[in-house]
């Protein structure tokens, strides 16, 4: 028990002292009699009032320390840190949530919340006196990672990531590399095209000993935790013999005498694909492969292809990884039928369409065979949705739309663009391009959120409608050629990975990290990590820019051989424990074994596997199981402090 | 506010890494709740033992409110089937106590649910009163 | 006390972006020299209120960052101090000048501010963006680290009361400036950005009228350690009740040769306006915009949350601030919706001030040059696949060095330059 | 060549069809780069003339961007714009829509113009020097064919006797004719933009009352360009010899106005073989009006040249094509009195023909269809716009009530 | 103990610009000392008494309230402005 305690009520500025009467609080808590010291502060994370905890800790010799100020979640570890400083076991340190849980949920009525905050501040007393002092619990760490994605923010985390020394099991989906890069030609703002970006780093991938990847790849389970994930991976067969030198002449008849054909996904269904395929010559792996969903195994192929082997198996790896780091990427919203004419007419398509049109026509560019000259953007497709679910900024496409808008005009003739936007976001350096595209003589439109953009076909025609706000609300009209709908990011809509790795998912139903400012990349299961546009929809460079940041969190977690953690775990009462294996049938980390100790069988804890959820606690019928740090009398104690 | 005062107080216990950031996001969003509401976190919402349940009626709670991991919870897929067992077991026990049964409640909140767990307070506070 | 002086890497400059790099690499095992200009690390973030879109607050973020730069163990740093010159020798070989400015306080300064109560001198706080005065001897401000108090020796009036009164002897005018070598296998400049000084645009009034501000130093007056007791008029005192924001302050604008967006500006503004509500209730906030930048994680909600809260938004560019006897201005603005020229009275206006490249790095290396942008910012040779790799192999951009961001885009860009730098040093060894 | 599209502006159920390819058809008339207008609005806040019925130039850039002639032609904002070059100083995209304004005057004065010369003559070279060669010919060979006695005989005053060799009599004829003709273009180009500005304008609907009581404005407008005072500059914290420039102008104007009446309309008393004495108000009025001729033209020449203020920075052929003509007839004309004063009749004569075959294109050109013509069209839009306001006035009132 | 500011001292001269700053704050805070003493007042009703620039008022007395010699009092009919009042020591 503890009987020295420090208790440090934080005003964060005046974010909890506007509701909450701290100095009422701190009167109270001075007389309770464990307490030997209680104080006020302004920002009890300032590092002028950390160093003032330590100096009490040392003068006053507390034994236990508990700060009320914000959530546990942003400055746990910063004071369990400052205890250790003060050469006081960090795990008697408590924390108390005013913040959150008081002072701002209950801003409404501030006696009310500095009555609640006393009661909060008295049960983390409470906690304090029964706290033990712990030692973090180190296991061991493989210094691997498995990189899940192989877009260009994958690729270029696994390049970073074995320069830094680690080993990095890339894995892939697709057959081939590249994600949505390599579908874009031109790229902002440096006008390298996405497939020379990608073959650049496929190359540097391949220099690399300690990269392996896997194509057709997909996680099948995952068990084990940080430091030593266990990670099943299925592996697609890909039909073509891995070592062969194709013979393309070959490869071309066998694609010719394929009977499958199917919209083509990397074309968005522009053209029209095979079962044997490559989306395009200098894409990677060199090798074609043969798509398994599609294929009928005719043989007609592999009649005239020996480097094709259709008796190739699934096959089922697994890897042994410290840390797994997720860069799957998003997907573009895919309107719904009707959405601006979407499917219903026939000139209206998607602006990741337009860019593999240009890709696919590039002399004259024509759109089920006529000629396109006026092309009407309409922009926010899938984002920023007043009614519909995606509220969200897309970020990426107001620049992506003008950007492509530029190249129109530069690779054809007389096109005139139509911009319909909500206004435009071409935020830092990527105003200049907004410029440009003005400057070219391209006609920007704005409409509020009130009355959108209207696509309707009148006698054959498309028609696009706006109430321009630029032109005082007149309503305004284009006949466009071509419509093309500027489509947001959405996450990926086959996230069959997540059923395994559970990262939890936040309103825009993208990944989310712990706090956008402070763990970027980082999410609330340890080892796992994301980065890239399966977290928010970003541009390529800011993609590469969060996958690099999570490769350096990546290695400074697992190089360094060991890692530390948290020593909350279950305890087993030899007295009264009789086993009857309720604790072990229910753990799902087979962190509970059995052993004979004086003649009975009782239950023992596989520290290295229990993760301190406590699923075991209730289910023992004689109640011999305590998690550290949430024991019957910690609890109850803080009950009764919270109760009366 | 005078019939705030004489609100019930219920108990929750919200878990660390789903239920409570919900909570502590509705405080962000300055989505009030009666501040009669307090939470104790735990790290999976199937660990709660039903003595602490019981313990907290017997200490004066008049509800006590699981804030469920449901499907979002990191340590295992049973955690919903875990926690209901365990709300039913204690419910058993109330009954033996004469316990209204309606003073435990159990509910899935994830970790951005912070409307739904107000609504819940709000809710579960109102069932209390009558 | 000798100092060691061959580092991993070198860091210019101590906000948040080099602090993150910093630690990133001190994590990973490396030797890191942080040096920068001003008196405390932290860099601008230290300074803010709470920030968007999730609205904590910008201290309790930076605070327990900066302490633990501070702290570790791997990590030097060197404030009140600059890097004059950088000589590339080879791959993972520079050297530099570090050239520590006298600071006239010695480390055994505890902070009690004793000096402070006593200097007779007055000045302008810039840190509190001139709204208040500071003594000539001070502590920077009350979250700084290191928390040591420092003498401004140009607006010092030297009568020595503050040696005469200090309790730790810490005052120390001996002191001079010291120029050493260090050597570093790697460097990252994490310079960070300037504001735009809306003085250029004197129709906006700016240092005229003094209800004209900029929304720094509304910043301040947002924060708990505001320098007046609430947020008020900097002419008279007065308790503002219809305020203005004014958008595109220096950016956008090829006048002042600044054409591209500040990407931050918009969303400040929101953010400041729905404090503004929470800090005066009775206020009413406009906010003249050109677009709304909304387009980060969260962005999109926050700004509709503004909406929800009766912030104005009126589309257009205030063209020109006028002032009345009483202190209110008259913006004088088109409304583009209603394509008409309007005038409108408001009792305080902020210039949401765009985000300037700080060009202090471009003369800091002697034999091998850095290459800039068209915008003077530090130029991002391969922005695809390495943003943080500039034209000198070895050397590293990180945070608003490279371009304007937003703080949660600044912590990537730290972080990533912290990978590459890795990489790099890496690859050297091997 | 132009490609009629695309756009149909539905106001006034009026179907206004115009086209991303005005632009480049404006861009023939002079206009820069306001296809970078970013619609903030600044250069509308930042003109002094521009209030809340006439908002401009932003208005004016958006409708060009879009083409929407329709909406252009029938438009007064250009016209009520004096170029202080505010706006294009701090536009922030440098889209430059002082220069637009102008450019729209020059647009608009060939749309006025009903024989497409206008046109021809703002966007060939060809059409713009072509023309001046040939009425400096026609002029030449009238006077080859039809000219008096070149006699060397001197009057008493020991003057040239100009009469003897160009009868003022048969030059007034001539003066008459050009006036005809001038008159007839100004003032039909003058009503096909009174059809524009109001007729096809079908919301408002003016009193015949309405037009009297506003017709001091033309006159006022017209005698001293009251708007072009209004244009301040200093709002901006830059102060320009603003003041000087509308003397200048007004100097110039009001030269150029005497200049005309007295040899269009007083042509006898004018042109006379006596040399009075200095103080007599022909010899006076005539000094006065070169006088100011002469500061006007190399004043506008020197602005022009140098660029220093924004509205002279960006000139368009035709203004220097004008400024050259009034400085070649200024010169001619003083050359003519020299000569003729000082008894050198050869130098006289032919200096007499050079001046007429440079004054007679000048005033051809310019006066109905090109630069001169905003003396007449800048009062009148005045005045429409004002009968236009108070008309739409009316109606507010009405509906008010 | 040799005191450091005379080596300094050796060094530098006050800039004009320090001194007579000095100066103007310490008559300006007197006088606002001087009004305060009577009763509390505004920074516009100090600057009346006073007829000073109100902005530099306004700075001075912030300064003022900063280092603690000056506090807040309540605020007008109008709630507009805080009356400033001398604390109490």
């Amino acid at each position: 028990m503890k009987k020295r305690i420090g208790v440090y009520i934080c005003q964060c500025g005046s974010n909890i002292s506007d509701y909450v009467d701290v100095e009422k609080v701190n009167e109270i808590v001075a007389r309770e009699q464990a307490v030997a010291l209680s104080k006020i502060t302004m920002f009890a994370c300032a590092d002028s009032a950390q160093n003032e905890i330590i100096e009490d800790i040392e003068k006053q010799k507390l034994d236990a320390i508990v700060v009320a100020s914000c959530s546990p979640k942003l400055h746990l570890f910063t004071f369990r840190n400052v205890a250790q400083r003060a050469g006081l076991n960090p795990y008697n340190y408590i924390q108390v949530n005013l913040r959150e849980q008081c002072s701002w949920a209950h801003s409404d009525n501030p006696p009310k919340a500095t009555e609640k905050a006393i009661k909060l501040v008295m049960a983390g007393i409470e906690r304090a006196k029964y706290s033990q002092a712990l030692a973090p619990i180190s296991i061991p760490s493989v210094n691997s990672v498995v990189v899940v994605g192989a877009g260009i923010g994958g690729m270029r985390a696994a390049i970073e990531l074995a320069d830094m020394g680690s080993e990095v099991f890339l894995l892939e989906r697709e057959y081939f590399v590249g994600g949505r890069s390599s579908q874009w030609n031109e790229l902002f703002t440096t006008n390298e095209t996405g497939r020379e970006v990608i073959s650049r780093l496929y190359k540097t991938i391949m220099e690399y000993n300690n990269i392996t990847l896997f194509t057709g790849a997909e996680i099948e389970s995952k068990s084990g935790s940080v430091g030593n994930f266990d990670i099943k991976v299925k592996i697609k067969p890909r039909h073509v013999k891995p070592d062969c030198k194709l013979d393309w002449d070959k490869f071309k008849k066998a694609v010719e005498v394929c009977p499958v054909e199917f919209d083509d996904p990397f074309n968005f269904g522009l053209t029209k694909q095979k079962a044997i395929y490559k989306n395009f010559p200098s894409e990677f792996p060199e090798i074609p492969a043969i798509d398994v969903e599609h294929c009928t195994k005719c043989m007609k192929c592999s009649d005239i292809c020996s480097d094709i082997d259709l008796n190739q198996k699934e096959e089922v790896l697994n890897l042994n990884a410290g840390s797994i780091l997720l860069t799957t990427g998003a997907s573009p919203y895919e309107p719904k039928e009707g959405e601006f004419g979407y499917k219903k007419i026939d000139n209206v398509i998607t602006l990741q369409q337009l860019k593999r049109l240009i890709e696919l026509r590039p002399d004259v560019l024509t759109y089920h065979n006529k000629k396109i000259q006026n092309v009407a953007f309409i922009y926010c497709v899938g984002s920023r949705q007043v009614d519909g679910e995606n509220r969200y900024c897309s970020r990426y496409c107001c620049t992506s739309a003008i950007h492509t808008a530029i190249m129109l005009k530069e690779n054809y003739k007389k096109i005139n663009n139509f911009h319909f936007t909500r206004g435009v976001r071409t935020y830092g350096k990527q105003e200049i391009l907004y410029n440009k595209s003005s400057k070219q003589g391209d006609i920007f439109f704005q409409s509020f959120d009130d009355s959108p953009t209207e696509v309707i076909s009148v006698n054959g025609q498309t028609i696009v409608k706006i109430k321009d706000i630029l032109t005082t609300d007149k309503e305004l009209e284009v006949v466009a050629d071509l419509v093309v709908l500027v489509t947001g990011m959405v996450p990926r809509q086959n996230n069959s990975i997540n059923k395994i790795l559970k990262v939890p998912i936040g309103r825009d139903k993208f990944y989310n990290e712990i706090h956008p400012k402070l763990r970027p990349v980082e999410t609330v299961i340890d080892g796992v990590l994301i980065a890239g546009s399966c977290q928010a929809p970003l541009n390529i460079t800011e993609s590469v820019k969060s996958a690099l940041s999570a490769s350096s969190k990546v290695n400074s977690l697992i190089s360094k051989g060991e890692i530390e953690l948290e020593p909350t775990l279950a305890e087993i009462d030899d007295e009264s424990c009789t086993w009857c294996d309720k604790c072990q049938s229910v753990c799902p980390y087979n962190a509970i074994d059995i052993k004979e100790e004086e003649g009975k069988s009782i239950a023992v804890i596989i520290e290295s596997n229990c993760k301190g959820c406590g699923i075991c606690l209730p289910v023992c019928p004689s109640n011999s199981i305590q998690l550290i740090g949430y024991s019957d009398v910690e609890i109850e104690s803080m009950i009764d402090v919270l109760a009366c | 506010m005078e019939e705030v005062i004489t609100a019930p107080k219920i108990l929750v216990f919200s878990t660390e890494k789903i239920s409570d950031p919900a909570i502590d996001l509705a405080g962000l969003l300055k989505k009030h709740y009666p501040p009669t509401v307090y939470t104790i976190n735990i790290p999976c919402s199937s660990a709660v033992k039903s003595r602490w349940v019981l313990h907290a009626f017997e200490a004066g709670f008049d509800g006590v409110f699981i804030a469920a991991d449901g499907t979002d919870c990191a340590y295992s897929e049973t955690c919903t089937e875990r926690t209901g067992e365990l709300v039913k077991k204690t419910h058993e026990l109330m009954k033996d106590r004469n316990i209204d049964p309606i003073r435990l409640k159990m509910a899935a909140i994830c970790s951005v649910c912070s409307e739904p767990f107000v609504k819940h307070m709000k809710n579960f506070v109102a069932a209390l009163s009558n | 006390m000798t100092q060691p002086n061959k580092f991993d890497a070198l860091i210019i400059g101590g906000g948040i972006a080099g602090e993150e790099s910093a630690l990133n690499l001190a994590n990973m095992d490396y030797k890191v020299i942080i040096v920068e200009k001003d008196l405390s690390i932290g860099g601008k973030m230290i300074h803010l209120s709470k920030v968007f879109p999730t609205l904590d607050c910008g201290a309790c973020i930076t605070t327990p960052k900066v302490s633990e730069t501070a702290r570790h163990p791997n990590i030097s740093i060197y404030t009140n101090s600059e890097i004059q010159d950088i000589e590339k020798l080879g791959e993972n070989n520079f050297t530099a000048t570090l050239l520590e400015k006298p600071r006239y306080v010695t480390e055994d300064c505890t902070g009690c501010q004793i000096c402070e109560e006593k200097c007779p001198v007055i000045v302008e706080d810039q840190y509190q963006w001139n709204l208040v005065g500071r003594k000539a001897v001070y502590v920077p401000f009350s979250i700084a680290n290191p928390r040591i108090a420092a003498i401004d020796i140009e607006n010092c009036s030297l009568c020595g009361l503050c040696e005469k009164v200090c309790p730790a002897n810490a005052i120390d005018f001996s002191q001079e400036e010291k120029r050493s070598n260090i050597n570093v296998n790697s460097v990252i400049i994490a310079t960070g950005y300037n504001l735009f000084d809306p003085l250029k645009i004197p129709r906006y009034g700016f240092g005229k009228f003094k209800n004209v501000v900029t929304a720094m130093q509304m910043e301040r007056q947002l924060v708990p350690t505001r320098p007046y007791n609430n947020v008020l008029r900097p002419k008279d005192g007065k308790m503002p009740d219809n305020i203005a924001y004014v958008l595109c302050t220096g950016s956008r604008d090829e006048t002042v040769g600044n054409p591209i967006c500040s990407q931050v500006c918009c969303m400040y503004s929101i953010k400041q306006a729905q404090l503004l509500l929470g800090a005066l209730p009775m206020a009413d906030v406009t906010i003249y915009y050109l677009h709304i930048r909304a387009f980060g994680k969260g962005f999109c909600e926050f700004f509709q949350q503004a909406k929800g809260m009766d912030v104005e938004f009126i589309k257009g560019k205030v063209g020109l601030i006028k002032e009345k006897e009483n202190g209110n201005l008259i913006l004088r603005y088109e409304d583009i919706q209603k394509g008409k020229v309007l005038e409108a009275e408001h009792d305080l206006v902020v210039l949401s001030t765009g985000i300037l490249p700080n060009t202090d790095y471009s003369s800091m290396f002697k034999n091998i040059n850095i290459e800039q942008d068209d915008f003077s910012y530090v130029h991002q040779v391969d922005e695809l696949c390495c943003p943080a790799k500039t034209s000198i192999d070895g050397v590293f951009v990180a945070g608003t060095s490279s371009g304007p961001m937003d703080i949660p885009d600044s912590i990537l860009s730290a972080g990533a330059a912290s990978s590459e730098t890795a990489g790099y040093l890496k690859g050297g060894i091997r | 060549m132009m490609s009629i599209i695309i756009i149909n502006s539905r106001i006034d159920n009026s179907m206004a069809q115009i086209n991303p390819d005005f632009a480049i058809e404006l861009k023939k008339f002079g206009a820069l780069d306001f296809n970078a207008c970013y619609n903030c609005g600044n250069c509308t806040a930042v003109c002094s003339l521009s209030d809340e019925d006439n908002s401009f130039p932003r208005k004016m850039i958006r409708l060009s961007v879009l083409g929407l002639e329709g909406d252009i032609d029938s438009s007064v904002d250009p016209w009520l714009c004096y170029y202080c070059g505010e706006c294009s100083e701090t536009c922030p995209q440098q889209a430059d829509p002082g220069e637009l304004m102008m450019t729209l005057r020059r647009y608009l004065t060939s749309k006025y113009d009903w024989t497409g010369l206008a046109t021809k003559l703002y966007t060939s070279k060809l059409w713009e020097f072509g023309s001046i060669f040939l009425l400096a010919l026609i002029i030449l060979l009238l006077f080859v064919f039809f000219h008096g006695p070149m006699t060397t005989e001197l009057t008493v005053d020991g003057g040239v006797k100009l009469n003897t060799f160009a009868p003022w009599k048969e030059i007034e004829i001539g003066d008459w004719i050009m006036a005809g003709l001038l008159s007839f273009f100004l003032i039909s180009n003058i009503i096909n933009m009174y059809y524009k500005i109001i007729v096809k304008r079908k919301d408002v609907k003016i009193p015949i009352k309405l037009y009297f009581t506003e017709i001091w404005k033309l006159v006022l407008h017209f005698a001293t360009q009251l708007q072009f005072s209004k244009c301040d500059t200093e709002l901006s914290g830059k102060k320009y010899s603003i003041n000087a420039y509308w003397i200048i102008h007004w100097l110039l104007m009001s030269s150029y106005v005497l200049m005309f009446a007295m040899i269009v309309v007083f042509l006898g008393w004018f042109q006379t073989d006596i040399i009075y004495n200095w103080w007599h108000p022909q010899r006076f009025l005539g000094y006065y009006a070169t006088a100011g001729l002469t500061i006007g033209v190399v004043y506008f020449y020197i602005v022009r040249v140098y660029k220093k203020s924004e509205k002279s920075r960006h000139s368009h052929i035709t203004d220097w094509t004008f400024l050259v003509l009034l400085f070649l007839t200024t010169v001619t004309g003083i050359l003519v009195h020299i000569f003729r004063i000082n008894g050198l009749p050869y130098a006289t004569y032919y200096m007499y023909v050079i001046h007429l075959m440079v004054m007679f294109p000048m005033l051809m050109i310019e006066v109905p269809f090109s630069k001169w013509s905003h003396l007449a069209y800048r009062p009148f839009a005045v005045y429409f716009n004002n009968v236009l306001m108070a008309a739409s006035k009316r109606i507010n009132k009405k509906t008010e009530y | 103990m040799k005191k450091t500011i005379d080596i300094i001292k050796q060094k530098r001269t006050v800039p004009p610009g320090v001194k007579e700053g000095v100066k103007m704050f310490n008559k300006l805070k007197k006088e606002i000392f001087k009004v305060l003493k009577e009763k509390e007042m505004t920074i516009l009703e100090i600057a009346n008494e006073i007829n000073a620039d109100v902005d530099s008022i306004t700075f001075n007395l912030m300064t003022c309230l900063k280092f603690g010699t000056i506090e807040v009092g309540k605020l007008d009919d109008n709630d507009e402005y805080y009356y400033y009042k001398l604390k109490n020591r």
